[in-house]
């Protein structure tokens, strides 16, 4: 069952040298109160885990411009000139995944499993220093779990029991990312009684939420 | 069993399930223990093909063709149920999102390991979803007579049968007794009404350690 | 795009040797109207990729006894004594994996990975014969994929680009094997029109369907 | 690139597309096909962060913040549409569910290899999506100029940039030609309105195979 927190709460949980997966794509369905939050607080020294950097102004680029990022696995970064620059005077240390890869390592994780096996990346820099499985005739690289202490995420609706339902594109990682957390912190629009999310339309099962946090976003 | 004892054993069970835990009952036995949950709290019910929130059996003539549990029986969903994909409930399950996982067993031993799949040359309704609820849950569970119908201990200081995993359980609750599986053995804490330690040590196989004070449940 | 068939005609598409990744739970969301053609047209030879086999008389269990399964790749037999006895008779060899596995093996064979590593299994009958994992000093079982050639499965609601819907726990592993056929025929209880379909309700895209059948089940 | 030659490369991309694809398109050059889909011919888009049937972009002031392309444009959804996570979007782009994707390169060479997603020491904005929409969509597709901007070949006998992907590249569209790899090698299939073979084939690094019958385009 989720418990309602206040986005200050929630950040106050993440520690320096914590690591959390953040949903959204570009910004688009990110956790942006809670990314608030952590800036007010400062809480440095943080790994995080998301699809891209996004903008200066925006989503995960905010902990990036405030310098609370030690360092990050992400698939891209093009949108976001700070964390290119932190990169580039060493302030920054980034994994570079794939992003199906990213999105299964992170999967793997919530699901329990030790990783998985991929054709993406062979022949390039990625299969570098890892291990190479040959099945049936067919190579994969050996993609381990990605593993985090926290997931922030961001939804439309939840329930009290953390039932969580998504609007449109803003969906994007928040799912995946939400099941990985040791704690998952979903920040949302709306919070509404049990009993009022259609059982069939629910995207994220309440058992991946620990706390729901209301969004101040408009 | 009787009744009284499939009782005790779902109240033995219940007290083990918190406010707001997550739990997949195995079928049978285990699920004794929905009936026994205390007024204000509230445990939320896994059924593995792929849906939480369980609520209580249908009545006669109202049940849904699309609704069954694990065991194919007929179920209702509480409010704040929800439905996902198979793989999704076994990521719930092995990814230890279930708080508690309470099964059956053919033989459980010392170490937690637990036989509950298969006899080899007699049956083999095959694993189902009972290995990855015994690996992923964060607590194993076991609920299961004490001595098999030829009175055998099914209480082993090794288990014979296939194991469904190994060193997984931490909790064998039976119709005679209740026992913690810890680092140094099966540790004997309760006992049912009625019955003496010695009368539980003389049915178990294996060797047991035996507190001060042991209570009755 | 789905195209709409009758039963006989997927069927037909089934040659001797073909492997089924098939949907239902005990028979409950089985695709019965795709089953009775094939028992009809009384195809060989199949090999069945499905949880459980299900009932003599529902489900999976009618290809069974009527002796078109040469091979099985299932996780529970308990329900079904003929597939027991023809097991028993070397008649059909039935590779029992864990239900979470299962799915697992599937869903990675329609996203395109070789595997997974799971601890499900480890020092069990299980991990004979396969491959262990050391990663960060714990043990994984590497559980290959598992390819079929078509995949029939059971929805309730299809619109005619192929998007799914389903009906509560009849939803199980049908979403997972629509992914992993080669070719994918879904049996719905209704079709219909393009856009009447929420975008958010949709649990299978379209794009995992080639065929739908519409059921002949009352 | 002028739009007279974004648009012949446009219009030559979706030559390619048939009735009924699921197709994926790279950012920039790549979504000029979707304005050459002739009428009748249903071609139906993903955006790799999660949706199927992504519709002509909104009219200024209908934008909605929810709906977003994997370039952060915004979009409209068509009827028939659908939303889901971006493990399940990439288990349809890996899984080889995509019938075509079409993306814009850095260089490209003889054998298929694509280089698309860093310049060491200048730019690494991450590969994205790119290296699984390479490695899983059932066909590849190069669309850019056929030239840098100071005039040299992009299509070469072999990357000198990081891949994105070993030998995945089927055809490559540029303002100049079409070329198709094949085991042999690249054959010129089609050279721009204007332009002769000589002309494409000065343009060009790597060596290009030239059919009987060049056709223009």
């Amino acid at each position: 069952m989720a418990k309602i927190i206040s986005a200050a709460e929630a950040a106050a949980m993440i520690q320096p040298g914590s690591r959390i997966a953040i949903g959204g794509f570009l910004a688009v369905g990110a956790p942006e109160t809670i990314i608030d939050a952590i800036v007010e607080l400062g809480t440095k020294d943080l790994h995080m885990i998301v699809i891209a950097s996004d903008w200066e102004t925006r989503g995960v680029g905010k902990l990036v411009v405030n310098h609370l990022i030690k360092s990050a696995q992400v698939s891209h970064l093009g949108t976001n000139k700070a964390i290119q620059a932190q990169m580039n005077a060493g302030e920054i240390s980034i994994e570079l995944i794939p992003q199906g890869t990213l999105m299964e390592r992170v999967r793997a994780y919530g699901a329990g499993l030790g990783g998985v096996l991929t054709p993406t990346g062979l022949g390039t820099v990625v299969e570098e220093g890892k291990q190479i499985i040959l099945l049936e005739g067919k190579s994969y690289i050996l993609e381990p779990a990605i593993a985090s202490d926290f997931a922030i995420i961001r939804a439309q609706k939840a329930d009290k029991l953390g039932n969580l339902t998504y609007s449109k594109t803003a969906r994007n990682s928040n799912p995946i990312m939400a099941m990985a957390g040791k704690i998952t912190i979903a920040e949302v629009d709306e919070i509404v009684e049990i009993g009022e999310l259609d059982p069939e339309l629910v995207v994220s099962p309440g058992v991946f939420v620990n706390y729901i946090v209301i969004t101040k976003e408009q | 069993m009787a009744n009284d004892k499939r009782a005790m054993i779902g109240a033995r069970i219940a007290k083990e399930l918190k406010d707001g835990d997550y739990v997949n009952l195995g079928i049978g036995l285990p699920t004794e223990a929905v009936n026994h949950i205390p007024k204000g709290v509230q445990v939320l019910f896994q059924s593995e093909n792929g849906m939480l929130g369980v609520g209580p059996n249908p009545a006669a003539g109202e049940e849904d063709k699309d609704m069954i549990n694990a065991g194919g029986g007929f179920i209702t969903a509480l409010p704040g149920a929800s439905f996902f994909d198979s793989a999704t409930s076994f990521a719930i399950i092995r990814g230890g999102h279930i708080d508690a996982t309470v099964l059956g067993a053919l033989q459980v031993d010392m170490e937690g390991n637990l036989a509950n799949w298969m006899i080899p040359g007699k049956m083999v309704p095959g694993m189902g979803g009972a290995m990855d609820l015994v690996t992923g849950a964060k607590k194993v569970i076991v609920a299961m007579e004490h001595c098999d119908k030829n009175g055998n201990s099914k209480v082993l200081t090794k288990c014979n049968l296939p194991l469904t995993a190994k060193a997984k359980v931490s909790l064998i609750i039976t119709d005679m007794a209740v026992l913690q599986v810890t680092p140094e053995g099966l540790v004997l804490c309760e006992i049912a009404e009625g019955l003496s330690v010695d009368d539980v040590i003389k049915a178990t196989e294996a060797k047991l350690i035996i507190p001060q004070n042991v209570k009755y449940f």
